[in-house]
């Protein structure tokens, strides 16, 4: 197997282009890649598209903000694709005041969504959101006399995700409800960027219990 | 003359005797949370979090939380013996496939045709759906979980929403402080009035189509 | 959490009614239910449509017969929907002789078919067999610019499925490439039987390491 | 004058030359299995087989076979150190998903515009497209192994296939005991020819469009 670079942080932050749509794992913050999200937010980089569960915690008056908060408070994100902005008043706000797109999108239709980019569908069929906003501008196929929204596959550029540990090949191993989003994320962009807390040799990780395998993932960050 | 009094404990203690042993159930952030802690202790339900995991257990004591496992609040949490993880897609498959039983939502507005908004209060509040609308669409038994009148005293069971839509069509119970409804063809079902409310007076107080059957009955949290 | 029933292999045979539409885990009998396979085929159950991923080996002269090959044989299906049929020549002859309806479906569509089913999708969109005779009957959908077949959800009844390894609660784990199928066919049943070859306490499987979630499986046939 | 003389040592030798490090290869029943035989030694690639692995090795010694671990022709193999098992679902999402660099098949007919049959033969053989419809769809480039000429000393190459489809347009590359072929437009283009065969012998033992470019070379097993 090939040995994956290890790259610092920064570096890591620096592969995100100006205008990539970036695929970021974790789950109101848990199994966010923190060090590369960190980096990233004092990188800069603007106009992004981010897809990601939510926007995490802004709440500074408590000193807590998590995830892509920081990254959404400093107007990085063009648009934001996500299920859930209730936590991040600033996202909110943003999305209240015009200046950031927000598509607000089912969280198993996400899930579906970058699930079907990753594997080379074009889409899913699904019934969540008939009858609702969600619907809204979508084709509805009937199959078997039952109507489904298509909703298409939603690819990246880059994939920031987080897990536990990784060997020297890059397979990854996630921890507990960590691992969310990760692995659909590491299956649906062009760059895959994994934030680890452990990296061990080749072979010590059993390969009935590998997560995500090593050919999807280019890089890894040491957290 | 009865006076409303609002009780999000009974509520929970209704619906906590919904389940049977080994049904799995999905509960919803805020007021359906409360749920787990009425089951009653000869019945085993297994929670599922669609963040996640089967077998969510009882918060951790202080000390103990562990930063990779929380439920869909982004609460620490424990997980019980036999319980497991998968991803986001997995879990929503699982949701979707109706291999959730049943599942409870808080609500802003439910309607006699079982619609459900709970979601976004356009240009003021959009905290957008979460899981809400996967978990209507798929779950086996969807239970709407509400105070039956509004702070400014409005009911909360409408004729129609008026709000977005999380799903059309996806409740089947509702449960209030007042009483236990079923959603049948385009009305509501007293099943249960809970004491001291009446049929009349749940009748009176919900902006909606009510039937109270001949076997509607009280209970008593 | 609740134990499963450990039940006989006979008595999980008798849990597939006639007719029923019974999806079998395996790749060429790798990781497929043997004994509850014996003992259907011992039973006789007919007119079943059998989902699975080949109809295994059937070669009678150098004494290897695998998988549902013995069922093949006996006639016991009205329809095989499945990827393969090339290492049974009597399933390529009831074909032939139009004694046995078959659907061959590309694999990996079939697996995502499977997966449809269980996840509660209506089904998915697929480059896969576009322009080819597979196309035949099938709505085509445009994402994008580009065309997809959609290929629907198939659900089953039962659900033969071999793993590795359970806990009483019916956890399961999967050896090598004995998965393939079996965890996605687990999803797509309303009853499933889980052949282990070993049952162990429940807790004593790391829950980052179940492929299968307990609540999917229904009951437990000791291999 | 030449004689045609099959040789799938040659295809396979070709082939393997085409892979860099770090491909990811899934390679197919039959001649394409070959392949993995010729793959220089300074040149790693992952093998992927679509029954569930990826770091595909060697075949087992004798009584070293692991009943749970196979390749997709149901053959006894190995998993490399660092190699990972997962579901058909997933192993097809990795196919189709572009994440296999280089697919190799086996071909019925192969033409001009890049369409494949191999998997059926109406009436006579039919098999099951298994993985390959998949795999031609979804891998990055698909390379089809084929000895020129048939038996009965026909083209396998063609102008259109005549037989059932296992992908449309899917071909980029077909390596024949005689040349290395690249499909563009709706020709083939004849990028390099086997000694002793040459651009003439090839051209006029084709039943297809092959133009032969300038840059058109000789190579040697």
């Amino acid at each position: 197997m090939i040995e994956k670079p290890v790259i610092s942080a920064a570096r890591a932050a620096k592969m995100v282009g100006e205008g990539a749509v970036v695929h970021v794992g974790g789950f109101l913050a848990c199994g966010s890649p923190r060090g590369v999200l960190a980096a990233l937010a004092e990188l800069g980089t603007r106009n992004l598209t981010l897809v990601c569960n939510d926007t995490a915690v802004l709440d500074e008056k408590n000193g807590r903000v998590t995830g892509v908060a920081p990254l959404v408070k400093n107007r990085q994100f063009r648009k934001m694709i996500v299920s859930h902005i209730g936590t991040n008043p600033e996202s909110q706000r943003q999305m209240n005041a015009g200046e950031t797109e927000v598509v607000l999108v089912p969280q198993g239709t996400l899930a579906e969504r970058v699930r079907a980019a990753g594997c080379g569908l074009g889409g899913i069929l699904t019934a969540t959101g008939l009858g609702t906003e969600v619907q809204e501008g979508k084709q509805v196929v009937e199959v078997q006399g039952r109507k489904f929204l298509v909703e298409e596959a939603l690819p990246g550029d880059v994939a920031l995700i987080k897990a536990r540990k990784a060997d020297k090949a890059g397979n990854l191993v996630y921890s507990k409800t960590a691992r969310n989003f990760n692995p659909l994320m590491a299956m649906a962009c062009k760059t895959v960027i994994a934030e680890v807390e452990e990296i061990v040799e080749i072979g010590e990780i059993d390969p009935d219990q590998i997560h995500t395998p090593s050919i999807l993932v280019d890089y890894l960050v040491k957290a | 003359m009865i006076e409303y009094v609002e009780s999000k404990e009974n509520i929970a203690r209704r619906i906590a005797r919904i389940f049977k042993t080994g049904d799995v159930v999905n509960l919803g952030i805020g007021l359906p949370t409360l749920v787990a802690n009425y089951v009653p202790a000869e019945v085993t339900v297994i929670l599922q979090s669609e963040n996640g995991l089967i077998g969510l257990g009882p918060a951790p004591e202080k000390g103990r939380e562990d930063k990779d496992l929380t439920n869909a609040g982004g609460m620490p949490v424990t997980l019980l013996a036999g319980g497991a993880y998968f991803d986001s897609a997995t879990s929503f498959g699982i949701i979707r496939g109706g291999h959730v039983d049943c599942t409870v939502l808080g609500v802003l507005e439910v309607d006699q045709e079982g619609n459900l908004a709970n979601y976004k209060i356009p240009g003021k509040m959009v905290p957008g759906m979460g899981g809400a609308m996967d978990l209507v669409a798929g779950s086996r038994v969807v239970v709407a979980a509400t105070t039956h009148l509004e702070k400014t005293g409005g009911s909360k069971l409408k004729r129609r929403c008026t709000l977005p839509l999380t799903a059309e069509h996806g409740v089947d119970i509702v449960v209030t402080d007042v009483g236990y409804f079923e959603v049948k063809g385009s009305h509501f079902v007293l099943k249960e009035y809970f004491e001291p409310y009446t049929p009349d007076w749940i009748v009176e107080h919900t902006d909606a189509d009510v039937q109270v059957p001949p076997d509607c009955k009280s209970w008593r949290a």
